[in-house]
């Protein structure tokens, strides 16, 4: 007879159904708090507002390759809002909704897909990480700043955001083994949108979950509803929360689903079936919570026609701001590699001056 | 005969391997159904199935150790890494293990394994996808690193890849994956990994390239040539081991060499070429080798990026230096 | 109230109390195998034998710098006895005992610590990968095998070996990941001896167990005592016989003690206390199978004398092989770096023939 | 003021800035309690605690990502990969996140990191332990490589590597930490990273070294000097970036050149300075310029390791050819 040494286990949690109703009535307060909810709603929207123009400025040859967030809205917006200003956000490279709720702006994001390293010079927490696209290794960034903010005493929590694919890659793995290690304020979370570009969140591995991760360094580790705006704000609050109280870190898997192509330069009907896509609609985070509101007699199509037209308006502002944006420099090529810019480089910065222009 | 792209040579190869050759597996991330991001293993899962053409977990050391094993074990595998941004992961098995094999076992064990990248800029591709690091790899010994620049080579130079019985680090040069056509037979005919390819004869001075950037040097050979300035253009294609022969023999007859790479200048691939004209081909220079590179900085976003490379005009201000002319 | 979508636990297995007393009835038939035991009993001393000489030797300066495998050798015999010869087994660096079983000669250990790498050259199967000192890397080798042997149709298994320190790398965390999306004929063994060089088990990090790591992949994954040779056996052919059967991996983590020195190069007294290796040695695997089987009247005091001598005899036949092999060629550094030597390099090694007699 | 060696300036150093800069944090594998395996950071843990000297779990990408982490988020991350061939697994972070993290976000984030690491053959130690791949950092811009070779330089450089507000490799060479000792005052003054130290004044030939090669290097121009052959010795000591100037200054006094280094040859550091010499050194130059370097294979184990190695011999050998005589 072996002797059991250790026992887990993987909670899902949800609170908002698809069709928009209370799954129970053990909810946590947010889920009545229609000011809040309203704000988030707003937040969310907004998101989709930008992002549905920024593929059209792509399609229409005014914005490089860009990274879609199409679903993505509840997931993000659950994540920024739960954090405070201090707290810091290592993203990858397409959680707008997340960096719009800490101040990063819109005109930024388009710079950066607009080929423009000034994108990265965020307005929002000037702490916060630059987007990154090499997959994964955000998540050990994180630890570094959740390690800095231990050491220096902080209450500060650092929070990054991998996707499926992703947590098939040992930054984030290792990740998981050095905040548990340093038993450091942090959460990952792990974006589960069920597909990384072409590969399906299946072939990632055979696991039934991809939160069971962080057992490996026995963190508590849990599935949420990335849909679900009520769940995923509620889960990011406590995990924070828990960070912030020196409790370590929490892996938050939250579960939704890519409804674009994976950048502009996919074509998704290449290898997903349009029947997906179309379930995957109907369990969209966007008119969930609006149905949620309205039912709740907290929402009007007035407010609707209203938000839309301002969200309209701010993106088009952001839009202009993006394009008023001239061509970098040919300094700006070299005047940000070093503090002390050595001889060498001086010289190509000059030469590069006198052939350049 | 079909006339071919780049890419699409490379596809052709792939499957001319992949049908003669059983223990030959394509793996890495979108390579499968989807036909990989740049479709150069486009309708291969749909011919050979997916227990040859592989698509994996997005996990690029993985990727390296998995090819080391699965070569190691007899198979013969063609690994992709995305692109040449993502493929640093890869780089421990490539040096400690990939590299070794042969030599730590006395040849016991070998690793015929091959890792394809798609390289360079010029593409208005987002950050991380249109680095040249080349010299990180041509500084390995034990492993061949091979750029293509046109559909014939990268149709003979990667059949020759995958057949090497060691592993070969295998470079496109994305920027010209679909640049122009060449009409590419089909016959499973490799080239040889060791040599050079002079593009064009010339007599005043010797323009040393590779990969796309043979593009801009040919070009500028051209305009050279309404100047009555005659150019020999070389294109390196085997990066690692170095034909200096070739170029040595080309800049005895020129005395003049510019090399051209997308690269950062300090430590790629051109000082070595450099070094060895101040050494075995000291004598024949008539004026100092320059280099025409990317600079001593990070590849720019695209809003930028055509002005990091090499331009036909800086080679051709290089050239006027060099000759000393203006 | 949330839904909980998947459970786990970690059992720990003992047969073999540290006294040398089976610990139940329900033991495995090889517990009453006693030819079977005796057979690797031997291996165990021959093994120990070994080790104890090739320290000498690095103390009298004819040995390189040399990692002992003192206390591993139960470990090691129920891994390398387990295994079938067209197995393959990627290791680490001192897993001489279960090498032994496969077939790598003694000498040969000594010549790769010897600084040869003819020591590389194995006897014993030509398949298996050579020691590897770069961490967990091997455990991607594994990988790779098992998924050759897969993708061919041969009923093979890879086994690897990791350390505790090891399981940290992401190297060993994604191969549990690939073993799970490829299902592959593979035994991913941590060999837990509580000490990465001056780190202890508990700095690597704080789960509960190390075997909880698989739990990641979803794979079947157990804890053993490693220095009962019972349990390591047992489990390892269940793990072993699994893969085989086209059941996939599983992680099985030894639990034992590094008794010696990280390496000959290394003092231990630096950073651990003399009472945990004086209880460690209190539960030490050669001397608890040999009280077992001397208990159950297998094994006698004539027995052990003519094995320890018999032992002294074959180390010392390989000791003096060892040292009858020369120094390499100069040749030697060219010859095995490519399958067809490039022109530049022949030119190196026609130079270094010159310069180096 | 105390007569040190190398490894124990290394410690002086390291203790120095973790008393003066409160964010300065050292990590690694075994930097604690064991002092390191080199003893490097001995006696550190119990002076300044565990919370500034800091034993990792065993994951090089691990501790490059969280150095990258923490020096982007205020502190100063000291960070030892515990020898050169365990360093591969720590090049993304480098290369994709330390080096551009200040250009990325146009200066709003920087990344202040030192990563240390003992490198170089000669001491008999295992397979992987004897790496020098500095090659594979000087092609990456935005970091610095600096190699020190003696304990004063050590000392001053690496005060200068931690204040430096960029990522800086730090190379030791091994083979030399305990070689001879200096008086070092311990001072706290750092020593400037962008320039070569010229160790020998002479005025027939220039070599120019680093590292623990710098030992056969001055031992070759001690014999030369008995041959009547004045040698002028530089030690580079600041690899990336390169001071080009001062090796070209005293080319031009000597108008010859051979370069050592324990590397490979092909895409060395050599080749770097050999092409500079090539560009604007090049009517200096009387002779060939020649690398005396390890060959392009495999680093053997340690029976065959110092045949791998350049002797004082084979910079001879390199000296008679470039001088014309034998
Ligand atoms: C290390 C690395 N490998 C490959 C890529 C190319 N790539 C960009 S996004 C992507 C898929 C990522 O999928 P996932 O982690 O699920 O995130 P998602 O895009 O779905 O949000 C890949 C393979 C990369 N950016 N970095
Ligand atoms: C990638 C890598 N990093 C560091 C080292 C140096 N090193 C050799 S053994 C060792 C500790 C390994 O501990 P563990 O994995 O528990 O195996 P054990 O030695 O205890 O058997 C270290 C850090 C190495 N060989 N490889
Ligand atoms: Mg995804
Ligand atoms: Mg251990």
């Amino acid at each position: 007879m072996p002797a059991t040494v250790a026992s887990f286990k993987i909670d899902y949690y949800q609170f908002l159904s698809p069709d928009g109703t209370l799954i129970s009535d053990d909810v946590p307060p947010l889920a009545h708090d229609f000011d809040e909810l309203m704000k988030l709603y707003r937040q969310m929207v907004l998101t989709r507002v930008f992002d549905k123009k920024a593929v059209a400025l792509q399609r229409t040859g005014k914005l490089g390759t860009y990274a879609s967030c199409l679903g993505h809205e509840a997931s993000h917006v659950g994540v920024g809002s739960a954090m405070r200003e201090e707290d810091c956000l290592a993203p990858m490279y397409r959680e707008y909704g997340a960096q719009f709720c800490r101040g990063v702006t819109m005109s930024e994001v388009l710079l950066y897909w607009g080929g423009d390293e000034r994108g990265n010079d965020f307005s929002g927490p000037t702490h916060d990480f630059a987007w990154c696209v090499p997959i994964a290794t955000q998540c050990l960034h994180a630890a570094g700043a959740a390690m800095a903010f231990k050491l220096r005493g902080e209450a500060r929590v650092a929070v990054s955001i991998v996707g499926d694919g992703g947590s098939s890659k040992g930054d984030f793995l290792e990740a998981i083994n050095v905040a548990s290690a340093f038993e450091l304020p942090m959460v990952l979370v792990i974006l589960n949108n069920q597909w990384a570009i072409s590969v399906p969140r299946s072939k990632q591995n055979t696991a039934k979950t991809l939160a069971q991760k962080g057992i490996a360094g026995g963190l508590p580790s849990i599935q949420v509803d990335g849909n679900d705006l009520i769940a995923c704000r509620w889960a990011m609050e406590n995990a924070i929360e828990q960070a912030r109280e020196g409790k370590g870190t929490t892996v938050v898997e939250l579960i939704t689903y890519r409804l674009s192509d994976h950048t502009t330069a996919d074509d998704a009907t290449r290898y997903r079936a349009d029947e997906e896509v179309d379930s995957a609609w109907k369990r969209e985070p966007v008119s969930r919570l609006k149905t949620y509101l309205s039912e709740q007699g907290a929402w009007s199509d007035k407010q609707e026609t209203e938000l839309l037209e301002d969200a309209a308006k701010q993106v088009e502002k952001a839009v202009a701001e993006y394009q008023a944006v001239g061509k970098p420099s040919i300094e700006s090529m070299f005047d940000y590699m070093y503090g002390d810019m050595p001889a060498d480089l001086q010289a190509q910065r000059d030469r590069a001056l006198e052939e350049l222009k | 005969m079909a006339s071919v792209a780049m890419v699409e040579a490379v596809t052709m190869a792939l499957a001319w391997e992949l049908t003669n050759d059983e223990s030959v597996v394509v793996l890495g991330e979108d390579v499968g159904i989807n036909g990989g991001v740049f479709r150069a293993t486009a309708g291969l899962r749909d011919r050979f199935g997916d227990q040859r053409v592989i698509d994996t977990p997005l996990a690029e050391t993985m990727i390296a150790g998995l090819s080391v094993g699965l070569a190691v074990q007899g198979m013969k595998p063609v690994a992709e890494a995305q692109f040449m941004g993502f493929i640093y992961p890869m780089l421990d098995h490539i040096i400690c293990h990939a590299a070794r094999m042969r030599h730590r076992t006395r040849g016991r064990l070998t690793c015929p394994m091959v890792l394809r990248a798609p390289f360079g800029g010029g593409i208005h591709a987002p950050e991380h996808h249109s680095e040249s690091t080349e010299a990180l790899f041509a500084h390995i010994p034990g492993i061949r690193v091979v750029i293509p620049s046109s559909p014939s080579r990268a149709y003979g130079l990667l059949l020759a890849a995958i057949r090497d019985p060691d592993p070969v680090v295998f470079l496109e040069p994305k920027r010209i994956y679909r640049l122009n056509k060449e009409e590419v037979e089909d016959n499973g005919e490799d080239l040889p990994l060791d040599v050079c390819y002079v593009l064009r004869d010339g007599t005043d001075i010797s323009l040393v390239t590779w990969g796309a950037m043979v593009k801009e040097t040919l070009e500028a050979a051209m305009s050279l040539e309404d100047r009555g300035i005659s150019a020999e253009v070389i294109d390196v294609a085997t990066i690692s081991p170095l034909d200096m022969d070739t170029i040595i023999e080309s800049v005895a007859k020129t005395g003049r060499c510019v090399i051209v790479h997308e690269a950062a200048r300090m430590c790629g691939v051109g000082a070595e070429i450099a070094a060895g004209l101040a050494d075995a081909g000291l004598f024949h220079l008539l004026a100092p080798v320059k280099r025409v590179t990317g600079y001593d900085s990070i590849m720019p976003l695209y809003k930028m990026e055509m002005k990091y490379m090499p331009s036909v005009k800086r080679i051709l201000n290089a050239v006027e230096e060099v000759m000393g002319i203006s």
